[in-house]
Formats: structure tokens, sequence, C-alpha cells
């Protein structure tokens, strides 16, 4: 049970993402639910790759342990991450252009196309 | 953005030049201990952060050369994907250095160790090239944010109205 | 070992050392970057039909990067792939040629079309990342490997869609496309991670080989789907692609054409090759077709009231991406019945990917006719056109072009792919066949209504300056109309040549599976 | 119902298009000819019949407006326009919310 815990935490995470994006209408606060939806991601993988009592992956350090934790989904997710870093610097920027632009960070005043 | 106290100023002055010291760190050792390229570039990119707010834009701006570090960026990239070509050889991407002798092409002993610098092959080459990709990179996006707000702050006034 | 074996990792590495370059060419002048922008498009496309003929003759392409031999996809000892795999199989090939063709002829364009503006050089690195980021979805045979280069594809084109960044309509669309995009590339992440965790392997043959359908492999499917639907442009989460095509410059939705179609490859990878026959119950079949019949009747019921040019042929494309999945949708519901595979699915298969092609020539030619305009007369507004046939007669002619062919008005490709859709799903159900034919009556109600309103009518005071567009934008234009051309003349040729093999490789998941795997099935 | 379905006209074919476009422009040279041998171009039967008003000299004042094109087919289906228009209504929010409601549905009914 309690090793299902993480599992947990990454849908609550995942689930706080998706209300900030469905439900707030601050740009920012929108963006956050975003990075937290890739937080929830992230975290999800590195939890599947976790092996109760494993040692970490790098040969040389790993010591005299039976048990390595997964390296792969630990690659994936830097991968993840980087991607991730690279979307929120553009996220952050737009959303300074938009309230260049509009004067405000209001979601709802931002809908120049619509219909 | 204004410069901080002299306090902040001297502090980052001492630990800025140990942030860059360990990113370099990270990125040369990226093949044998956790990190790497995009982490150690992520790291000493912070300096420049460190920077910015202890000293404000009007003295980070000139003293920021922003061609260099575009420079950075594209040497950067130009090796990683060069280092790739040059495995067509054999395989796009491939290891052509790793278990030859000479640069990076140590083998590795087996059992636990301390690690041999100078081993791995390509990876550590590659590492160098994504770490100074990433420097440039994220010092530029500081810098732009930074001075997409200056843009602002300057020319504000100019379009609050909605729907115009 | 000759070079030809390098070609599926060339055609990704040519456009991403195109993009690493584009900053040093910039620095040389105008003349080199735009040399480097058509030269580099031009040797993708060529490689990409290189690897397409390579790939008819010889069987199913297997690429291992970074491994001693270019086919070791299993290491000694492994049973499943450890490396980055590059898998090429007909359709992934005709996608490549289908989407290297559009950014080539998006590159011819944007030479002239951009050349008004600053930061060339970073449009010229996007451009090509852009074009990285669709060939990569479309040769590689590693879902995570999927992911990164649908996430390349989607920041370039992020930064692409807002790059007239002083227009606030820009930065909106972006922003909108980026916050739906990203929450859909992390659902496919997710779906990936389920993948994983089941499995223990990413690379999509390992998954399909071993894939028992369970739950997490229900949920990873939905996933899959909705996010994948999304990126294409499916009713109901659509709403992203007016907006990101009206506001990004031309040449560039030409591109992004291009890459929702890579989005559409993968939604029919994952549907067809990874789940394939195991996909069990017909909800899924069902539910694409529906979302079809959606996408295609709403997207062409808000074309025909738009007065915005792109915007309303922004609305076309989501109402033609209809007609692809529901082409595609009636294949993967035949899959498991041998029966009716032959009786209707396998043509409305055929259909659907012809459509796939014909589609994105036309589409792109359209939107970079709507560029022209934009261009020469300096609006979008329909209203604000008029008697534009007098002074552009090469854009109008190409213009008639494609919209006689979106519009499946006999004899153009569009005709013929529609024909076989409505063949098909005529076995199904009728009613489907009639909602086709119902859309594409409006669809060509809409662009008559272009027609009318741009190219006819009175000359108006204030379009008397405008003059032909420059001969770089117009090249761009007629290399797709001449494969529009091409595709209408000789569609037994095309459909015998590109469509069938990429429709076969499409069915054949057992052969998909065995090119990596081995004999290990 | 039906499992095959085949026009049996195929999409393309050469000398079928070929003999009916001569038809075509056939019957188009006979309509043409049928057309009134009195016209004359440069006198008063060139002009345009603009009722009994003046003919406006900048063109965009005689052309119907793309806005007003299909003006009976909007008004008829107002109702349903008017959902439509709804649906689009500009807010990111809702934008991701369709994609999430679609997504929950189908994992309802893929589960089930």
């Amino acid at each position: 049970m309690i090793g299902n815990l993480p599992y947990l935490v990454v849908g609550i995470i995942f689930l706080l993402g998706l209300y900030a994006v469905l439900f707030e209408k601050n740009l920012i606060k929108i963006a956050i639910g975003v990075s937290l939806i890739e937080a929830s991601a992230n975290l999800l993988l590195i939890v599947l790759g976790y092996r109760t009592g494993g040692s970490i992956p790098v040969f040389t350090l790993a010591g005299k342990v039976g048990k390595m934790v997964l390296p792969v989904p630990q690659a994936l997710t830097l991968t993840a991450i980087v991607i991730g870093l690279a979307t929120s610097a553009l996220m952050l920027s737009l959303i300074m252009m938009l309230y260049k632009h509009y004067g405000t960070l209001d979601v709802r005043e931002i809908r120049r196309l619509r219909g | 953005m204004y410069s901080l106290s002299v306090i902040v100023r001297t502090i980052c002055d001492v630990f800025a030049w140990f942030l860059a010291v360990f990113g370099v760190y990270v990125i040369i050792h990226g093949h044998l201990t956790p990190g790497g390229g995009f982490q150690g570039g992520a790291v000493v990119a912070t300096l420049f952060a460190f920077l910015l707010v202890a000293y404000g834009g009007k003295k980070f701006i000139p003293f920021y050369k922003s061609n260099l570090f575009s420079w950075f960026e594209t040497v950067g990239l130009l090796l990683f994907i060069g280092t790739g070509l040059v495995g067509l050889g054999t395989t796009f991407f491939y290891n052509f250095l790793a278990g030859q002798g000479g640069l990076f092409g140590s083998t590795v002993p087996i059992g636990p160790n301390s690690g041999v610098l100078n081993s791995s092959g390509t990876i550590a080459l590659m590492n160098m090239a994504v770490g100074v990709e990433v420097i440039g990179g994220l010092s530029l996006i500081l810098y732009y944010m930074f001075k997409g707000i200056r843009l602002y702050e300057e020319s504000g006034s100019e379009e609050t109205g909605h729907d115009r | 070992m000759s070079w030809h074996v390098h070609l599926p990792a060339l055609v990704i590495a040519v456009p991403l050392l195109g993009a690493f370059i584009a900053p040093v060419a910039s620095m040389l002048g105008k003349v080199a970057r735009n040399f480097w922008l058509v030269g580099v498009s031009a040797l993708t496309a060529l490689l990409s039909v290189l690897l397409w003929q390579q790939v008819l003759t010889s069987g199913t392409a297997i690429y291992v990067m970074g491994a001693e031999a270019f086919n070791l996809s299993l290491p000694s000892g492994m049973s499943l792939p450890i490396r980055i795999i590059l898998e090429v199989d007909a359709f992934s090939a005709f996608m490549a040629v289908v989407g290297s063709i559009a950014a080539f002829a998006g590159a011819l364009f944007s030479t002239n079309y951009m050349e008004r503006f600053s930061g060339l050089d970073k449009f010229a690195a996007l451009y090509f990342l852009l074009t990285t980021g669709m060939l990569g979805m479309v040769l590689t045979g590693d879902l995570f490997n999927f992911f990164v280069f649908l996430e390349i594809a989607s920041v370039a084109s992020f930064g692409l869609v807002a790059f007239w960044r002083d227009r606030p309509e820009a930065i909106e669309a972006s922003f909108k496309y980026m916050v739906v995009s990203t929450i859909g590339a992390m659902m496919i992440l997710i779906a990936i991670a389920f993948l994983y965790g089941r499995y223990n392997a990413v690379s999509m043959a390992a998954v399909a080989n071993a894939l028992r359908l369970g739950y997490a492999e229900k949920i990873a499917l939905v996933f899959l789907i909705i996010a994948l639907a999304m990126k294409c442009g499916t009713v109901p989460m659509h709403m992203w692609t007016p907006d990101a095509y009206t506001e990004a410059p031309a040449g560039v939705t030409c591109l992004l054409i291009a890459v929702s179609q890579a989005s559409l490859y993968g939604l029919f990878r994952v549907c067809f090759s990874i789940y394939g026959a195991s996909l069990g119950s017909a909800v899924v079949p069902w539910t694409i077709i529906i979302l079809g019949v959606l996408s295609m009747f709403i997207g062409v019921s808000m074309a025909v009231v738009q007065k915005e040019i792109k915007r309303l042929m922004a609305y076309h494309s989501v109402s033609q991406i209809g007609y692809m999945l529901l082409g595609l949708g009636v294949g993967l519901l035949a899959l498991s019945d041998p029966q009716a595979m032959a009786d209707y699915g396998f043509t409305a298969m055929k259909g659907g990917i012809y459509h796939l092609i014909n589609y994105t020539m036309y589409k792109g030619l359209l939107f970079l006719t709507a560029g022209a305009l934009y261009y020469a007369a300096g609006s979008r507004n329909l209203n604000d056109l008029g008697g534009l046939a007098r002074t552009m007669p090469y854009t109008t002619f190409m213009f008639v072009i494609a919209a006689a062919a979106i519009a499946g008005l006999p004899p153009f490709n569009g005709f013929v792919s529609k024909l076989l859709i409505y063949e098909s799903t005529f076995a199904v159900y009728p009613i489907l066949s009639i909602m086709a034919l119902v859309t594409s009556v409006l669809t060509l109600a809409s662009f008559v209504k272009v027609f009318q309103t741009a190219f006819l009518g009175p000359a108006k005071a204030k379009l008397a300056q405008v003059k032909e567009v420059p001969p770089g934008m117009l090249l761009g234009m007629s290399v797709l109309t001449i494969v529009i051309i091409g595709l209408t003349l000789f569609p037994t040729w095309s459909l015998s040549n590109l469509v069938e093999p990429a429709a076969k490789a499409l069915v054949n998941q057992a052969g998909y599976i065995s090119a990596v795997i081995g004999g290990g099935l | 119902m039906w499992t095959k379905v085949f026009s049996g006209f195929g999409y393309w074919d050469v000398y079928s298009w070929i003999i009916f476009f001569f038809i075509a422009s056939g019957l188009v040279l006979w309509i043409r000819s049928m057309g009134r041998s009195d016209y004359k171009k440069g006198t008063e039967q060139d002009e345009i019949f603009y009722g009994a008003n003046a003919v406006p000299e900048d063109g965009s004042e005689i052309q119907v407006p793309a806005s007003s094109a299909y003006w009976g087919f909007v008004e008829a289906l107002k109702g349903y326009y008017e959902k439509l228009a709804e649906m689009h209504s500009g807010l990111t929010n809702d934008y991701v919310g369709y994609m999430v409601v679609v997504a929950a549905v189908l994992v309802v009914l893929v589960l089930l």
C-alpha cells in the first residue's frame, strides 16, 4: 500500500495542475498549472523506475549491491525536464509579450481571436 | 532593476566563481557522476542570474556580451551534431572514440572504482558541447527576458488599452 | 555498405544541421541565408524521396543510432531493442516525402515573403527545427523519441506562430496553442510512461509485440489518441487551429499543415501498429469515425461564415482532417475482419492516405496563395479584397487549381480520394458518406465565396497598386501546383505506387514488429 | 446493408474525360452561338445595368462584400451558428476543457 503512495502524489499533482489550467484566469497561474502537469509526468517516470532498496545506476559508484534503480526512466525524465524548461521559458516570454500588448493578465480579456 | 547592497555584491563576487567552477565540473564529469551537459550548463547560467540580481540591469547589460553567447550556442550545437555526423562511418552518433586510447579513449576497469575521467569517448565530448550550448542558451533567455521587462518599463504606457 | 543505409538518419540530420548552421549562414548576408534555407530544404526533400525509393525496393528500413551496425536492433543477449531506432516502413517514408515537399515549398515561398522582416536568422533556424521535428516524428520507431520530436516541432512552431511579435493576435494564438499543446504532449508522456511501466520498453515494435490489453494500456491508448487528435486539429479540440494557422506567416502555415499530418501519422501508428488487432472492441474505431464526421461538419460550417481568408482556410483544414479520420477509422473498424477489410476497409484506408497527400499539397498551396494575397494587397479580410484576378493572374490560376482540388471537383486529385472514401464508407453506414458529400458541397460553396470576393468583381481603387508577387513566392506555390497536377493526371500510378504500399504497411502489424524484433515473434 | 460498393466509374480515364471536355466545349460553343448577333462593343449595350442609379466609380461600392455572402444560409441556421460561436469562445481554459472532457468520456467508454 505504502508503495503506491508516490502514484497517488503523481495523481494529485496532475489534478492540481489541471485544475489550475481549467479554472484559473490568471496567465501566470495557468503557466504554473502547466508546469505542475509537467512535474507530475516527470515524477511518474521516476517513480516507475524506482526499485525498493536499489542504488544509483552509475556503474562505478554503485558499490556491491544487487539492485540498481532503472536508469532509462531517469534519462527520459531528464529529456522531459529540458523540454519542460524550454516550454516554460517560452510560455513566460509569451506572457510578458501578452501583458505588454494587452495590459492585462486576465485570460478573459485576451480573446481577440474567436468565432 | 537596481543594484543591491554592497554586502550582496561582495558575496556574489565571491561565490559566483565557485558556481561557475562547479558548473564546469558537472559538465566535465558528466559521464562519471550524476549530471551532465545540461545540468552543468544550467548551474553556470545561474551565475548570470546572480550577477543580474546583485548588480542590476544597468551594469549587467553592458557587461553581458550577447553576441558572444549566441556564438556559444551555435558552436555547442555544431560540435554536438558534428560529433554525431563523424560517427556516420559506422552509424549516426556512433561512439568512435570509445576504447581507442587517446582522447576520452581509456577503458574503464571492471568493478567499483572512482572513475576514469579520460573514458567514454564521444559521450564526454557531447556533454561538453551541450554544456557550452546550454550556458549560451539559458543566459540568453535570462538576458532577453530581462530586456523584455525593461522594454515594458520604458514603453509601458503606450499599449495598455484593450480591443483597440 | 553503401551510403544509402544512412538515409533514415540523414533525413533527420540534414535539417538539424541546417538549423544549427542557419545563424552562421545569416551572418554572410541575405543571399547566403536564402540559399541555405532553400538548399537544405531541397536536399531534405531529395533525401526523403531517395529514402522512399529505397524502402519501396528493399522493404522496411531499420536504423539504429550509435550501434556498431546500422541494423543491429537487438544486441547480443537482448530480447528488447535498447537503442534509439528509426524504423521506416512505406507509410513513414510516404509521410516524409509529403512533409519534406511541403517544407521545401514553404521555404521557397518564405525567401521573398519574409524579406521585409527582421530576425530572419532565427526564422530559418526555427523553420529547420520544425522540419526536423516533423520528419523525426514520422521516421522514428521509438515512442519516447516520438514525444521528443513532437516537442521539438511544437516548441519551434510556438516560436514561429508568434514570429510577428508586434501583432497581439499572433502572441495570443501562440499562447493558446502552447497551453493546449503542452498539456497534450504531457498526456502523451504519461501514456508512454504507462506503457514503459508495463513492458519495460519504449520501442514501438517491442511494445506492440508484448501488448496485452489491460487497464493501463487502455488509458494509455485514450491519452495517446486524444492528444494526437488534438495536435492534428480534431473537433472539439480544434480551437487552436484557426488561431495558429491564421497568425503564422504563410510559409510556416504550409509547414504546420505537414506537422499536423505527422501527428495524424502518430495517431494511426499507435492505432494500427502498436495496438492493432488487439484493439478489441469497436469503441476506438467508432470514436475516430465520429470525431472525423464532427470535424468535417463543424469545421466546414464554421468556414462558410468566416470573412478572414486564412481563418476560413484554417477551418477547412479542420474539416479535411475529418476525411482522413473517417477513411482510416473505417479501415481500423475493418481491421479484425479480413472479409470487411477486402470489401471496403482497404479502400477506405487508401482513400484516407491518398487524401492525406492531396490535403497537404492543396491546403499548403491555398495557405501560400492566401499569404500571397496578404503580401500583395496588405489585407486578409475578404471584405477589403476584390478584382485581384486582373493584377495577379498566376496566383489566381494556382488558387483556382487548389480550390477545385479541395472541393473535390473532378478530375482533380481531391475528387479521387474523396470518391474512394465515399465508396467505402457507404458500405459501413450510408449516412457517413452523405455527411462527407454535404461537407464537400459546403467546401465548394465557401471557396466560391473566396474566389468571387477576392479575385472576381470590379477592381477596387484601394487595390490599384497591387502587383503580382515576386518570383520566389510564385516558385514556392508552383512546386505544390505541379505536385497537385501530377497527382491529378496520374491517380492510378500514385495510388498503386504511393498509396497502396503505405496502406499495406499500416495494416501489416506483424511486419512492423518483425522488422525490429527479428524472427522473435 | 451493402457489403461492397463500387461505382464502377473509376476516377480517371483519359479518353472519357477528353470526350467529356469535347462535348462540354461543343455545348458551350453552341450556347454561345445562340447569343444575339446585334451586340456591339463600345455602344451603350456595354454599360453596367445598375437599376436607375448612376454606376459608382469605385468598384468596391458595387461589390457584394464577403460578410454578406450566404446570408440566407446563416440566417436559416442561426441557432446552430450561435451555439458554434459560443463554443469558440477564445478562452484558453475552455480549449483545454474540451480536450479534458473528451478524454474523460473516452476513458469511460473504453474502460467499460
